[in-house]
């Protein structure tokens, strides 16, 4: 309905970027997904991924509570796809456990905080990074921040609609797609696994 | 230079009536064995509250 | 609580920090913990941004280590100093406004009744006295008459503090602060009392310089609330900061206060309460 | 206390002499109430108001102020200065984002029932996330509940609005509501130079008697008199009754236009009006936007500065006049929905005209640059 | 009266150690001194050693700006925490500061800084300076509570945005009277500091004392220079 | 009562699934639609034009199909009572009007802040002191700007579509934001007409608060430590800004709404006559009055095309900009003094000189059709004497 021109892109955009659904991006229907503002298939976005993750300096992965605690069944299995993944890649995983504000301060070096993600994102120097297994509020409040301040590409793995603040974004996300998302991973390096 | 609880382990009886007068969680630990309790002294605020309750004169803000 | 709640996804342990390893490994979740083992196992409360020598802090931290089942748990705070604290709780807890604890953890109280028909799911209130005695007091007061299964305990401060000191309806007649600049006009208001009237089951006015009956009450008042019918703990809490004492002087004006009889325990158990508290506290 | 002689407001406004001081916006509002001859004030707790509350308990103890006290909820504080007013003293009160909210039920029927009670709102952010930082937000939810709205540029504004308020709000032709609008903590917190009135002079105090309503007192005509007794009747007359008498209410505040502009001099001030781009706002923003103007003229950019100085009665004329020879309008605001680029782009022909930017909230400060990018953007 | 630059100046502290009460006898004094000055104080709910910022805006041109100093020429640094221990929300501590412009931190010896921020500071041509603002506090003054006087006498040995003698007055106006209107939390501890002295006359001479202490104590450290061990 | 039926995709039952005639009340589509909606928990306080919907809710409880009920004390202790019962996972509803709705105020945007689905009716009514009972929407224009979903109901028909229809939308993983579904008091909730309701047995599926984007609070949700509002405590650029980005991303909910708005309830908008050079642009019961007016305009000889606006919050723009792109004018009639819905239309549009804000009646006045019919012909008139288009 609405035109969008509007560019989801690698900050740094400035003090208070608008979010992206106010400037009339759209998230994808079910089997597609999002980059840069504009819906592709799953496909597309999932080989955007893998290279994205293959040609960055430093990827790091944020999973949050959802895949941090194995809280109910299935989320074990998730949370070992997403190792595999992450061991494919070459990434750190910055763990963010829970959403408060934390007194005094986070350790930036080993934490993420969704209030102040871009203390972790500077501190450690990240070029890409990969949310999942955050709730999608605070999720898109941090993708929001990452945008505005640092030059960080962001992707996220979600389970449930997407989210447009991402660079890229997958929905209904599930084992499948990190599994498929390590295939093309090692593929992009040549075929090494492990 | 900051101030912080200090524990006289000579004193100290290790009846943890200090570790139920901290506002602060984690300030003091137990420990079982040697009937005492120690200070984490990054986490104490020094409010002197603790000095106020040791029946052995065993705490001190320094 | 799930059981997997606390359980750290396989593979992740470590990259977990430390404070949340230890929650894990050492922290009161199905424990039955009690204030008797403060000092070794992980709190639920983490460094928080109260003054030195609150006596708020220091109530707050023996409530939450006098919860039965901190488990199954959940908090509803009101605005105030301890609402600073409470993003620092390991446990859900919700601020929603000033002085709308009660109906919002009626709310939550009777949702997880229907969510989790065969679970005991504690909800516990705990605020300040300006959000409990003055701006909430009707609905305080509504959740008892409607006999309301949840606890409420008031962390009294005898001031509205976290705003800069003024006074509230629980501070002493005479009291110089903010708001009351040529001193308090009227008593400290009764609550306890109005609790008791009001229906409570369980009522009771405790401090920190009593730890062990501070958390006989807070333990009482929760269980009484599960079975039988609305509780409430008033905690004196003593402000440092706004009355302009030491801070290390926290402990010490409560007992000074007890000796001038101007502040007393006090604990009102209906019968229907007591005859319950006889059979799980036999148990134990 | 030091003894007052009551003086003619204007004289008091335009001719005593001012004296100096460096304070904060709380400050301000003690010198304001101080001379504004208030016989009650009922105070409530709530960040960043409550400083300026304390200071004006603090001259109730002097005796500058006759009756004081702190009420249980602000819904109860408005609820006491309806039927202070509504008993014929001069009373006031302050308060602030989720205060302002709580009460909000009371602001409607002190504009129904007459009432000339003058509010300072310290405005802030409003739950949820909770915040205590400056927001405007609040101003939104009240364009409609018939207060007049002044907006405050800073701690001197602050200081004056109050005491015109008074006199205004008094007025029988206009005897409704004044807010006074402050940004929290940029205003109330920010020590800065306010010229304020010789301590010994004071407004000449409220006179029930001339009110467009009977005051509740027993002591005059009718005997038999009741606020608002409408409800009881359902048909046509009644109903054409309750909306002549909210007329009556938009009528007060139009009238109100003269008064406001007896004492501020104007509804809005311009510097720059012929400029292509103006930048139009109120309350701190215009002090942002100053510093953004004195940079992009210092850089060759023309644009013109339109200070809106009353929200209600919103000066449409004025705006409408002008932005019919603007270009681009920018309008910066510290709030998240642009409730001022709305109401400008209401009153004018050609709303695309509008920027409604740039806009932060939350507590956020609005550095001069990102006004400065504004003009840039559309250089 | 004087012709000075913009000087917009943020002090970064800990709750409690007077960062609010220094903006405020700064920017006072250089309303003495017939300069525009702003003072605004961090907003918000802090308590006692929770990071904590004021603001002071000095021109002898009219300030209109309000709200936080994003950009400054001068920060100081209340306590080496701000740095060492993160205790500061800007990354890095820095973080906006102009060109040429100066960091006074209060620190007995020089903080291992950072290689990264290092070349930063030096890309900036920031200048760096080191006070041990609370030793000397505690020396001269005798409590640690007038750190933040010591901080102003660092500041004053770098650059005199005020004179002296409206520093002085400034302070008698802020602990003689009983007109300040301070916080729940900053009154407690003015009544602190102020029970060290027998008259208030004597703490404000101790406080002049201590600024001067504080200047002759700096020491200047060159970011360029470090960067090459 | 809710598991008993399955139905897989409610949304398009509701829009194309059979439906069945009743003569009934406004008051009674609501408690028809809350009926299937699957509804755990409602909270009940009197205020008229209400009081008569919750009423009937309180009956569905007393049948079972609802879990919990209760009347609480005031209108805010309700809202905030409904807002712990959505935090606590359950989907609720209640009903509130004009004083009613100024007294919760405060809680509004709590509940969008928190990102929860509560559904509430509002019946509107008179605000002010003297205190008037009767149908005026002027507590709509208050709460424009409090983060819920709006949407205005011409008639019972709609109000209790639009109820089950809000929770299919407010519900949305992407949107999860507070819906209140606005109908004028009397004028709507005291009417008796037909109306088409869904099969007896037609229910939403019940709510399942995993789906939420943020967490429940019943301690069966990671993160264990979770803290509602918890950017309090710190003061400086970073938590001013994670908390302008909170609210961003609550606008941002509401702008995603709009895909699920026209997937659940046809459009924002439905634009009669398209392509008119005269629009009557109305919402709630000014439309039906609205379609009286053009009924009696045609006997003219003069047509005129007309917008229902279904969704104030979010706000059609740009489906009006299109809708009136060959527009001469456009009439927007109101029932309120402020003139809120004029004031949304001028500023959306470009050549506001086309935007007539009138006619407004209000307190508890009736809208008679020829008073809108009249204001349309004098626009036409008025644009003839300036020699104008």
């Amino acid at each position: 309905m609405r035109d969008s021109t509007y560019k989801v892109a690698a900050g740094p955009e400035g003090y208070l970027p608008p979010a992206a659904a106010v400037m009339g991006v759209e998230l994808p229907d079910p089997g597609q997904a999002i980059m840069e503002g504009e819906c592709v298939d799953q496909d597309t976005a999932m080989k955007a991924i893998a290279s994205k993750l293959v040609s960055a300096e430093n990827p790091v992965f944020f999973p949050g509570p959802l895949i941090l605690w194995d809280w109910k069944p299935g989320v074990a299995e998730k949370a070992a796809a997403l190792k595999d993944l992450a061991e494919a890649v070459g990434a750190k995983m910055i763990p963010m456990p829970d959403y408060r504000p934390k007194y005094p301060m986070i350790n930036p070096a080993i934490e993420v905080n969704p209030n102040h993600p871009n203390l972790t994102i500077v501190h450690n120097k990240i070029d890409v990074c990969l949310f999942i297994g955050v709730h999608c509020h605070y999720a898109n409040i941090a993708l929001k921040i990452i945008r505005g301040g640092t030059d960080c590409y962001t992707i996220a793995v979600c389970a449930e609609a997407g989210h447009e603040e991402a660079m890229i974004s997958l929905r209904d996300a599930g084992i499948c797609e990190l599994q498929r998302l390590r295939e093309l991973v090692i593929e992009l390096k040549g075929g090494m696994s492990r | 230079m900051y101030l912080s609880a200090r524990v006289d382990k000579e004193k100290c009886i290790g009846c943890r009536l200090c570790i139920t007068s901290c506002p602060e969680p984690n300030v003091f630990k137990f420990l079982p064995e040697e009937k005492l309790v120690e200070v984490n002294d990054s986490r104490c605020k020094a409010c002197g509250l603790c000095t106020t309750v040791c029946p052995k004169d065993a705490l001190k803000i320094s | 609580m799930k059981t997997g709640m606390l359980k750290i996804s396989p593979g992740f342990e470590d990259i977990m920090p430390e404070e949340y390893r230890e929650l894990v490994d050492n922290g009161p979740y199905g424990k039955n913990y009690g204030i008797g083992d403060l000092g070794s196992f992980k709190e639920l409360l983490e460094e928080h941004p109260l003054c030195a020598g609150c006596g708020l802090a220091l109530s707050l931290r023996l409530t939450l280590a006098s919860l039965p089942m901190p488990e199954e748990t959940v908090i509803v705070g009101s605005t105030g100093c301890s609402a600073l604290a409470f993003p620092q709780v390991a446990l859900h807890n919700i601020h929603s406004l000033f002085g709308n604890q009660n109906a919002v953890a009626t709310g939550v109280k009777r949702a997880l009744k229907l969510r989790f028909p065969d679970k005991e799911k504690d909800v516990v209130v705990i605020a300040g006295d300006g959000a409990t005695a003055d701006i909430g007091l009707d609905m305080v007061m509504q959740s008892w008459l409607r006999r309301e299964n949840i606890t409420t305990i008031m962390l009294d401060n005898e001031a509205y503090a976290n705003t800069g000191g003024q006074e509230s309806g629980m501070s002493m007649p005479g009291t110089v602060l903010n708001m009351a600049p040529t001193g308090k006009k009227f008593p400290k208001l009764s609550l306890p009392e109005i609790a008791h009237t009001s229906g409570c089951d369980y009522v009771a006015a405790v401090s920190p310089a009593k730890p062990k009956q501070l958390a006989k009450a807070v333990r009482r008042a929760i269980l009484v609330a599960r079975k039988i019918g609305p509780t409430y703990v008033q905690i004196f809490s003593p402000c440092p900061t706004n009355y302009k004492l030491n801070p290390k002087e926290t402990v010490s004006v409560i007992r000074q206060r007890e000796k001038d009889g101007l502040y007393q325990t006090k604990e009102f158990i209906s019968e229907e309460a007591q005859a319950f508290l006889n059979t799980v506290e036999e148990k134990k | 206390m030091i003894e007052q002689k009551i003086v003619d407001p204007d004289y008091l406004f335009f001719e005593a002499q001012r004296t100096s001081q460096y304070i904060t916006g709380s400050e301000a509002v003690r010198e304001a109430i101080k001379r504004a001859n208030v016989d009650m004030a009922i105070a409530y707790p709530i960040t960043p108001q409550s400083e300026s509350m304390h200071l004006v308990g603090d001259i109730y103890a002097e005796g500058y102020v006759k009756e004081y006290l702190r009420g249980e909820n602000e819904f109860a504080v408005m609820s006491s200065v309806a039927g202070a007013s509504m008993a014929g003293v001069r009373v006031f009160t302050a308060t602030g984002g989720p205060g302002t909210m709580r009460a909000f039920e009371v602001f409607p029927t002190w504009a129904g029932a007459r009432l000339p009670v003058v509010c300072a709102f310290m405005t802030r952010g409003i739950n949820s996330p909770l915040t205590i930082q400056p927001d405007t937000i609040e101003m939104a939810y009240l364009l409609e509940t018939g207060i007049l709205m002044l907006h405050a540029e800073n701690a001197q504004d602050l200081h004056d609005m109050l005491l015109m308020a008074f006199m205004v709000a008094e007025k029988t032709d206009v005897h409704i509501p004044v807010g006074v609008f402050a940004d929290g903590f940029f205003v109330t917190h920010t020590r800065d130079r306010v010229d304020t009135l010789p301590e010994d002079l004071k407004l000449p105090g409220y006179d029930p008697y001339t009110a467009p309503v009977p005051v509740m007192d027993m002591e005059n005509v009718p005997v038999r008199q009741m606020r608002d007794p409408f409800v009881m009747k359902s048909n046509f007359m009644s109903y054409a009754c309750h909306a002549s008498w909210q007329q009556e209410i938009d009528a007060a505040a139009e009238r109100s236009r003269k008064y406001l502009r007896q004492y501020l001099g104007s509804l809005i001030d311009v510097e720059n009006e012929d400029s292509d781009i103006l930048v139009i706002t109120s309350g701190t923003a215009v002090s942002q936007s100053r510093e953004a103007i004195i940079t992009a003229r210092e850089q060759g950019l023309d644009a013109g500065l339109v200070k809106i100085k009353t929200i209600r009665p919103f000066p449409g004329e004025e705006i409408r006049a002008l932005a019919s020879k603007a270009k681009k309008i920018i309008v910066p605001e510290f709030n998240r929905v642009g409730w001022l680029a709305k109401e400008i782009r209401n009153v004018i022909d050609e709303p695309r005209k509008v920027v409604g930017a740039p806009r932060v909230f939350g507590g956020m400060t609005m550095p001069p640059e990102l006004i400065l990018d504004e003009i840039r953007r559309i250089r | 009266m004087k012709s000075i630059e913009k000087n917009f100046i943020r002090m970064s502290g800990l709750g409690g150690q007077g960062a609010v009460t220094a903006a405020h006898i700064l920017g006072s004094a250089a309303n003495k001194d017939g300069l525009e000055s702003t003072v605004n104080p961090f907003f918000g709910a802090e308590k006692r050693l929770a990071p904590a910022e004021s603001y002071v805006r000095i021109s002898s041109q009219k300030v209109y700006e309000k709200g936080e100093v994003l950009y400054p020429n001068t920060i100081m640094i209340f306590h080496p925490h701000v740095i060492t221990m993160g205790k500061c929300y800007t990354m890095p501590f820095f973080d906006g500061l102009q060109e040429g412009g100066v960091l006074l931190i209060n620190s007995d010896e020089p903080l291992s800084l950072r290689d990264e921020d290092l070349r930063l500071l030096a890309d900036l041509k920031a200048k760096i300076y080191y006070v041990p603002a609370t030793k000397i506090a505690t020396e001269v003054a005798g409590s640690e509570l007038s750190t933040n006087i010591a901080m102003l006498g660092g500041l004053y040995g770098i650059k005199k945005l005020t004179s002296i003698k409206s520093l002085k007055e400034s302070m008698m106006e802020r602990f003689g009277g009983g007109k300040f209107v301070a916080s729940g939390s900053t009154a407690a501890l003015d009544d602190a500091v102020k029970g060290k002295f027998a008259k208030v006359s004597q703490m404000i001479e101790k406080n002049m004392e201590l600024i001067e202490a504080a200047g002759a104590a700096l020491t200047e450290f060159c970011p360029a220079e470090e960067k090459e061990d | 009562m809710c598991s008993d039926n399955n139905f897989d995709d409610p949304g398009a039952m509701l829009l194309n699934g059979p439906r069945t005639r009743a003569f009934i009340t406004g008051s009674e589509a609501v408690c028809e639609a809350v009926k299937r909606a699957c509804v755990d928990m409602a909270i009940a306080y009197p205020i008229t034009p209400q009081s008569e919907s919750m009423h009937l809710i309180g009956d569905l409880y007393a049948k079972g199909y609802i879990k919990d009920y209760y009347r609480a004390e005031n209108e805010f202790a309700v809202m905030a009572a409904v807002h712990g019962a959505a935090l606590g996972g359950g989907r609720v509803f209640t009903a509130t009007s004009g004083p009613g709705t100024l007294r919760a105020m405060e809680m509004f945007p709590v509940w969008a802040g928190a990102r929860q689905p509560i559904v509430c009716a509002f019946m509107c009514r008179g605000v002010s002191l003297p205190p008037s009972i009767q149908p005026e929407n002027i507590e709509m224009g208050m709460l424009l700007d409090t983060g819920m979903l709006m949407f205005h109901a011409e008639n019972g028909q709609d109000f209790h579509d639009m109820i089950l229809q809000a929770y299919l939308i407010a519900e949305q993983t992407d949107v999860h934001l507070p819906a209140g579904v606005f109908a004028d008091g009397f004028f709507v909730t005291h009417t008796r007409e037909e109306m088409m309701l869904p099969p007896e047995d037609f229910r939403l599926l019940p709510y399942d608060s995993n789906l939420a984007p943020v967490p429940t609070f019943d301690m069966e949700t990671p993160p264990m430590r979770i803290t509602r509002d918890p950017l309090l405590n710190k003061s400086n650029f970073i938590s001013s800004s994670a908390n302008a980005s909170w609210h961003q991303e609550i606008l941002a909910a509401a702008e995603r709404a709009r895909k699920h708005i026209r997937r659940f309830m046809g459009g924002l908008i439905e634009v009669e006559n398209p392509g008119s050079k005269v629009f009557i642009a109305a919402s709630g019961t000014a439309v039906s009055q609205s379609r009286e007016a053009i009924r009696i305009l045609q006997g003219e000889g003069i047509d005129a095309g007309l917008i229902k606006i279904k969704s104030i919050r979010p706000f059609p723009e740009q489906e009006l900009k299109d809708a009136v792109e060959g527009a001469d004018h456009i009439i927007v009639p109101e029932f309120n003094a402020g003139g809120w819905l004029a004031r949304e239309i001028r500023a959306s549009l470009d050549r506001n000189t086309r935007v007539t804000a009138g006619p407004r009646v209000f307190g508890g006045m009736t809208m008679p059709p020829w008073l809108i019919a009249d204001e349309v012909k004098s626009a036409i008139q008025a644009a003839k004497v300036n020699g104008g288009n």
